[in-house]
This record gives structure tokens, C-alpha cells and sequence, in this order.
């Protein structure tokens, strides 16, 4: 079971800065433990929507450090609008979660 | 909520600068890395992992934290991190963050002392310790307020004396007491920057910043952590879990870091 | 650990693994498809390879791609890089560490909706040009950083 | 009557300390309780738990805040460490600056973990950690002075050679309490190793030299 991501979508203007922080062991399938070589397993996909609108599509490859961070930006937003994040992995595993945009300070 | 809003204050700050004019991207050596690691600190992600182990019932009694006494009161955890470590009247001892976890995790949910300690380190690259996370947790409820540990009983002005003894003393083969390496300022090991905790604006940042994401570890660690491998590299011995020793120590460093504002976890490459 | 510390950085996959990972990249994300992943770019060895298989033909350098990123990395296993484009119409964004054994770390795309703008963390093996490869109204830009990476730690 | 006056009195002392009079320990305490401290936070074998014992030197050096040292324990320290230092069996000061560079850019050796000494053939020299090194050298430390055109700077006499050595060997016979590990003094070199470092300092062919 993935873990939650702690979002964060802050208006500025109208553009909604929206900093993701997921929780992935991103790795290589190089690296060497005591019981052997830990296999390839990262996040491939990472989709930003905007009240249920792609607003950005990503493709990643394991080269995207652990316990991985996207900051994008979203123009035309307003407080309240809804800025979900989906990330789906090489296992097939995926985790989508949702927050409302807040007000800019 | 109030620690949300502070963040959101500081990242309206950050987003800025990352559109700033491309002057701002360059001659930066590595100060600009570290703001953008410290802006979005995986660490966060531990915060809500201590707090779903602080309110699970847990331990052979099957009970919360919830009526641990970190100094505020049972189940006050508003600043009450910011004012460790301090005397505990039910134990006769100053106790630190962790030791105190410790004494309510064996005294009220019954776990063994010894387990716990065990696994109070974590592997790195893993979901870290419980310890870990609760430690972080707590603190982070202090997020915003002022650390203010005060010497009143006479046992924590022994402790802080005693830390102070310790921060000096010398020994092993290095010949290193905590001082050679954090008594000046602007030092650095190879390139990793060496508080100078002799100085206010050092010990302030130790005892605001800890727990603290490790970069090179991808999970949270905490002061007891840092201590442990501080003393490593010093090629002493194993450092025992919450011993005085440590609790000195972090007593002397965080008084001297009084009035610094609490604000964890840091990033720690 | 220091086991965990030489390995990490080189960066490589068993073709088969690769093959696995693709299969499942056209996976349905949320409530929207996401593009399919693309296995070719992203196994590409040297930067030409990634350019062929990102199908950029021309590229142009451009002074309206900004990379941030430290000059010196102290923990290549974390080392953010932003990138924003003021080039209008910007439709993705690729981040490539020039040096790694397979270079491109990602490739955005961006929507209409989206700003030219993306900030993440990346893994490096070793000091190397951090390129962004800009696609915008069909055409390709470019612009480079270089970030210095050292062993971390006292040893 | 007067018995109860007493009983009181010693009750009103007492309830004194508790509240009111809690103040820093003097010295002695200090180091009663903190040498205590000591030795109960470490678990390690007896072997091992002699790391934790303080040689005079140690003693003497380890002031506290601003304390200064003495002139008379200044020279203490420096003839403790002028007796301790070793020559090599060849007599040769200068070894090969080739493992020399190897050996300053060595951080490793003699730590401890889960009770066990990490497995290394030999102790690195530590160099890297603390002082700069060849030009445009990046990942060095600054705890120290830079040593880049060591040699350059004042030669490679024998003379030279010798103050290199017993300053690597121990330290303190230059500057008392300093900073700088007593590599040889304290084993974490071996004299052989010290000439390698000698020659790394000083032989122009060294990258430090260049």
C-alpha cells in the first residue's frame, strides 16, 4: 500500500504553485544488499490535473532521486479548485491524492 | 494549521526566488541546492507517520501516547519540545526527547526497553524507526515557538555543566572532543558545513533543527542519531541510546540555542 | 552502508526489467491516460541517442530556459533542478544529466493550463552538463548548467 | 522545645536547596559527574573503553570555554610529545608521495560499529577531512590550514623533511593542544605511513606541489 503525498497548491496571482512530495524507494536495480540486488522499481508517471483537467503529464525514469519532489505551476486557478496528483509505478503500483488550492498569503 | 501557514508563508518566499533572473542561478556553489532541499523536505512525509503511531494503541498494554507527560502536562504536546531536555520528577532525571519516548513507551504501553532500543536507528533507505518518527512528530509541535529550556533543578544545571565538560574533553585516537570540529566558524569537513555551536546562532540551529531529514540515509533522523555519529567518527565506542552522556549534551547545546525558532524536521544532506 | 552509497548512483536496468517497466507505462493514471512511457528515450545511452528518440531534430540554444540547480552538488544522490521556460507555447520539458549511464531523468509534458515550469530532484553519478530540452510550437531549445558533484560524508 | 526549633530549621535548609539554590556545580563535581557520564554511555569491551581514557595530554588539553593553558602545562604537553615521537626503523623520512596522496585522501579506519572495528587493511591519514590539498581541489575541508604548495613554499631539505614529520607524528611538540590529531602519537599512523604523508607534502612531483 502506497503511502500518502503531502501536497501543497498555494495561489499567487492566479497561478497555483503546487509543490508534491511522494514516498518512493526509486530504485535502480543495481544496488547491493545482504540478501542480494534490490530490483528495479520506480515511479514512471506522474499526472497533475486541475479540477479534472491533465495539466501535466510526466515520465520519469529511476534516475528521479527517492522519496521523490515535483513543483509545477498552474495557471488560471482560484481558491478551492481541486489539484489532484496521480503517480503510477514500473510495479503498477499507484497512489492518487487530492488537495483544494489555498488562498495566497 | 499554524505550522501550514508558516510553510505556506516561507514557500511563497522560495517560489520567488526560483524565477529569479538566472544571476540567481549561477555563483550559487551550494547554498542554492540547500535552500531547495530545505523548501521541500521529503522529511514532512514522517510527520503524519508519528502521528498515526503517537494515537495508535499500541505495546503489550495497548494504549496511545496520548497521556505521556513530555513536561507540559499529560498529552500537552504544544511546545513542549522546545523546552527539552528538562527534570522529570516520576523518573528523578532530565530526560531528552528520546529518553522520554522511551520512559512512556516502556511505563504506559509496556514495551521492553530494551527492544526498543534496538530499533530506535533505522536502516537507512527504509521507513525509518518508530522512534524516529515519533520524535519527529512531537517536535514538530513545537514548529514556530521559541526553544526555552531552562536550568531550575539542580540536576539540570549538573546536566548542562556536565554537557559542557563533555563538549571539551578529548580523548581516543583522534584526539577530538566535540570543540575541534564546532568551535569555529565557517568550517567545513571536506564540504559538509561544521556548526560552530560555541556561538549562539550554532547551538540555536542544533537545537531547532533536529529531527531531521538525512539526505544521504532518504529517512528522518534524530539528535541521539547525530550524536552516534559524531562520536563514530571520533573512533570512540558504541554510543548507548539515551544515556546522560547524551542528555547532557543536548542539554548543554540546546540552552545555548535558546530563543532559536523551532523548525523541523531540517534537511540535513 | 557504504556498500548502499557506491551502487545507488549507477544508474542501469536488466533489459527484461526495462521491458517490464514499459509494458506497464501505458498504465491508466487517475481518470486520465497518461502518454505512453517512452522505454526508448529513456534507455538511450549518450545524448544523442536521447535526442533521436525524444525526435528532436534542430535544437536551438535559448537564453529563455533557465536551469537552477547548485554549482556544486553535495549529495549527488539529491540534487535539485528546476527548470523554467519563457519561451511561449512550451508544450514539455525534458531534464538530462548528460554524464549518468542513461541520461534523461524526465520528460514533462506540459498542458494548456500548465506554466513552463518544473522543479524536481535527480540522481548523479558524476559532475556532468544538466541539459533541458525545451519543445515548444514544434521546435526544439535548449540550455545547460553544470553541476559539480563530490563524494559526500568523511568517508 | 528547642528540639522541634531544630527539626524546623533543618526542614526550612533543606526546602531551600530544592526550590531556591539550585545553581551550576563547581568544578570538581563537574568532572566527578561528567567522567561518570562517560564511561557509563559507551558499550564496548574493555579494550575498546581505552579510547575513552584521557592520556595526560588529553587532560591537559581539553579546556574549557575560554580557559587558557598555562605556560608551564604548554611545555608539559610539548615534552610529553617531543618523548613520544617515533623515527621509522630505515631512518628514511621521506617515503612515496604516490601512496602519500592516497593515504590524505583516506578517511577511514579504526572506527567502531556494533562492537566491531571496521575492516580496513591500514588507517587513512584523515588529510581531506580538515585541510585543502592540490589546486582546485573541491571536496576538502578548512578545520585546518591548506596545505596546497606546502613544498613549493619552503622546500624539501632534510631539515624540512624532519619538522614534517614530527609535525604529523605529533603535532603538539609545535603547537601545544592544537587541533590536529597526534596521528603517530596516538597509533592511528604507523612511522612508515608518516613518510608517505612527508613525502606528499613535500616532494615536487606532489599534487599539492604543483
Amino acid at each position: 500500500m502506497a503511502d500518502p503525498m503531502k501536497i501543497r497548491a498555494t495561489l499567487q496571482g492566479d497561478t497555483a504553485d503546487v509543490r508534491i512530495l511522494m514516498r518512493h524507494p526509486m530504485e535502480t536495480g543495481t544496488r547491493k544488499t545482504s540478501s542480494g540486488v534490490v530490483p528495479l522499481h520506480f515511479i514512471q508517471s506522474v499526472i497533475v490535473q486541475h479540477n479534472g483537467k491533465t495539466v501535466l503529464d510526466a515520465q520519469w525514469s529511476q534516475a528521479i532521486s527517492q522519496n521523490p519532489f515535483l513543483g509545477v505551476r498552474v495557471k488560471g486557478a482560484k481558491s478551492g479548485d481541486k489539484i489532484s496528483v496521480t503517480w503510477t509505478d514500473n510495479k503498477g503500483d499507484k497512489r492518487t491524492d487530492e488537495v483544494a488550492v489555498a488562498a495566497g498569503s | 494549521m499554524e505550522k501550514m501557514h508558516s510553510v505556506c508563508l516561507a514557500f511563497s518566499a522560495a517560489a520567488f526566488l526560483a524565477v529569479a533572473p538566472p544571476v540567481m542561478a549561477q555563483g550559487n556553489d551550494l547554498s542554492v541546492g540547500r535552500k531547495m532541499l530545505v523548501e521541500d523536505n521529503p522529511g514532512e512525509l514522517w510527520i503524519d507517520q508519528g502521528k498515526d503511531l503517537f494515537y495508535q494503541k499500541r505495546g503489550p498494554k495497548n494504549v496511545s501516547l496520548e497521556q505521556c507527560d513530555f513536561g507540559m502536562g499529560p498529552g500537552k504536546l504544544e511546545g513542549a519540545a522546545a523546552r527539552l531536555p528538562r527534570y522529570f520528577a516520576d523518573t528523578d532525571r532530565v530526560e531528552d526527547l528520546e529518553s522520554r519516548l522511551l520512559t512512556c513507551m516502556t511505563s504506559l504501553q509496556g514495551f521492553e526497553r530494551n527492544a526498543l532500543i534496538k530499533q530506535a536507528i533505522g536502516r537507512p533507505r527504509t521507513k525509518g524507526s518508530d522512534m524516529e518518527a515519533l520524535a519527529l512528530f512531537v517536535t514538530s509541535k513545537s514548529n514556530g515557538m521559541k526553544v526555552n529550556v531552562t536550568l531550575s533543578h539542580q540536576k539540570e544545571y549538573d546536566a548542562y555543566k556536565a554537557g559542557e565538560y563533555i563538549f571539551y574533553r578529548r580523548s581516543g585516537q583522534t584526539d577530538f572532543g566535540c570543540v575541534q570540529c564546532h568551535g569555529e566558524p565557517d568550517k567545513r569537513i571536506r564540504l559538509q558545513d561544521l556548526l560552530h555551536m560555541t556561538n549562539k546562532a550554532g547551538a540555536q540551529e542544533v537545537a531547532s533543527t533536529w529531527p531531521a531529514y538525512r539526505g544521504a540515509h532518504y529517512i528522518v533522523r534524530t539528535m541521539q542519531w547525530r550524536l552516534n555519529d559524531c562520536v563514530w567518527q571520533m573512533r570512540l565506542p558504541d554510543l548507548k541510546y539515551g544515556t546522560d552522556y547524551s542528555i547532557a549534551l543536548t542539554t548543554f547545546l540546546n540552552h545555548r540555542g535558546n530563543d532559536a525558532v523551532m523548525n523541523v524536521p531540517g534537511f540535513k544532506r | 552502508m557504504k556498500l548502499l552509497r557506491r551502487n545507488f548512483l549507477k544508474l542501469s536496468g536488466g533489459a527484461s526489467a526495462m521491458a517490464a517497466a514499459a509494458a506497464t507505462g501505458l498504465l491508466k493514471a487517475g481518470s486520465a491516460w497518461a502518454a505512453p512511457w517512452n522505454k526508448s528515450a529513456f534507455e538511450s545511452k549518450a545524448l544523442a541517442e536521447v535526442q533521436k528518440n525524444l525526435g528532436v531534430t534542430n535544437l536551438i540554444d535559448s537564453k529563455d530556459i533557465t536551469i537552477t540547480a547548485p554549482d556544486i552538488a553535495e549529495n549527488g544522490a539529491i540534487v535539485p533542478v528546476a527548470v523554467t521556460s519563457k519561451i511561449p507555447n512550451t508544450q514539455s520539458i525534458a531534464i538530462i544529466a548528460e554524464n549518468n549511464p542513461f541520461p534523461l531523468a524526465a520528460n514533462f509534458d506540459i498542458m494548456a493550463g500548465g506554466e513552463g515550469y518544473v522543479s524536481t530532484r535527480i540522481k548523479m553519478g558524476k559532475t556532468s552538463d544538466v541539459r533541458a530540452i525545451v519543445k515548444a510550437d514544434g521546435k526544439f531549445y535548449t540550455a545547460t548548467k553544470e553541476v559539480k558533484v563530490t563524494v559526500g560524508g568523511c568517508g | 522545645m528547642k528540639k522541634t526549633w531544630l527539626k524546623w530549621s533543618v526542614y526550612a535548609a533543606v526546602g531551600l536547596i530544592a526550590a531556591g539554590c539550585a545553581s551550576y556545580p563547581d568544578r570538581a563535581t563537574t568532572q566527578q559527574l561528567a567522567e561518570k557520564m562517560v564511561f557509563d554511555a559507551f558499550s564496548a569491551s574493555p579494550e575498546h573503553m581505552k579510547r575513552l581514557v584521557q592520556d595526560r595530554s588529553q587532560q591537559i588539553c581539553s579546556k574549557i570555554g575560554d580557559e587558557k593553558l598555562t605556560q608551564a602545562e604548554a611545555a608539559e604537553v610539548v615534552k610529553l610529545a617531543r618523548a613520544s615521537i617515533k623515527y621509522p626503523a630505515s631512518g628514511k623520512l621521506v617515503g612515496d608521495w604516490k601512496t602519500g596522496d592516497k593515504l590524505a585522501h583516506n578517511g577511514a579506519g579504526d572506527r567502531i560499529r556494533n562492537g566491531k572495528v571496521e575492516n580496513r587493511k591500514e588507517n587513512g591519514a584523515l588529510c581531506q577531512n580538515c585541510h585543502a590539498l592540490a589546486p582546485g581541489e573541491i571536496n576538502v575541508g578548512n578545520v585546518g590550514p591548506s596545505l596546497t604548495g606546502y613544498g613549493k613554499q619552503r622546500g624539501n631539505s632534510e631539515a624540512i623533511a624532519k619538522y614534517t614529520y614530527e609535525k604529523i607524528y605529533n603535532a603538539w611538540v609545535y603547537f601545544p593542544c592544537s587541533n590536529m590529531p597526534r596521528l603517530g602519537a596516538t597509533g592511528h599512523l604507523t612511522p612508515e605511513q608518516i613518510t608517505h604523508m612527508v613525502a606528499f607534502m613535500i616532494d615536487p612531483q606532489s599534487p599539492i606541489n604543483k
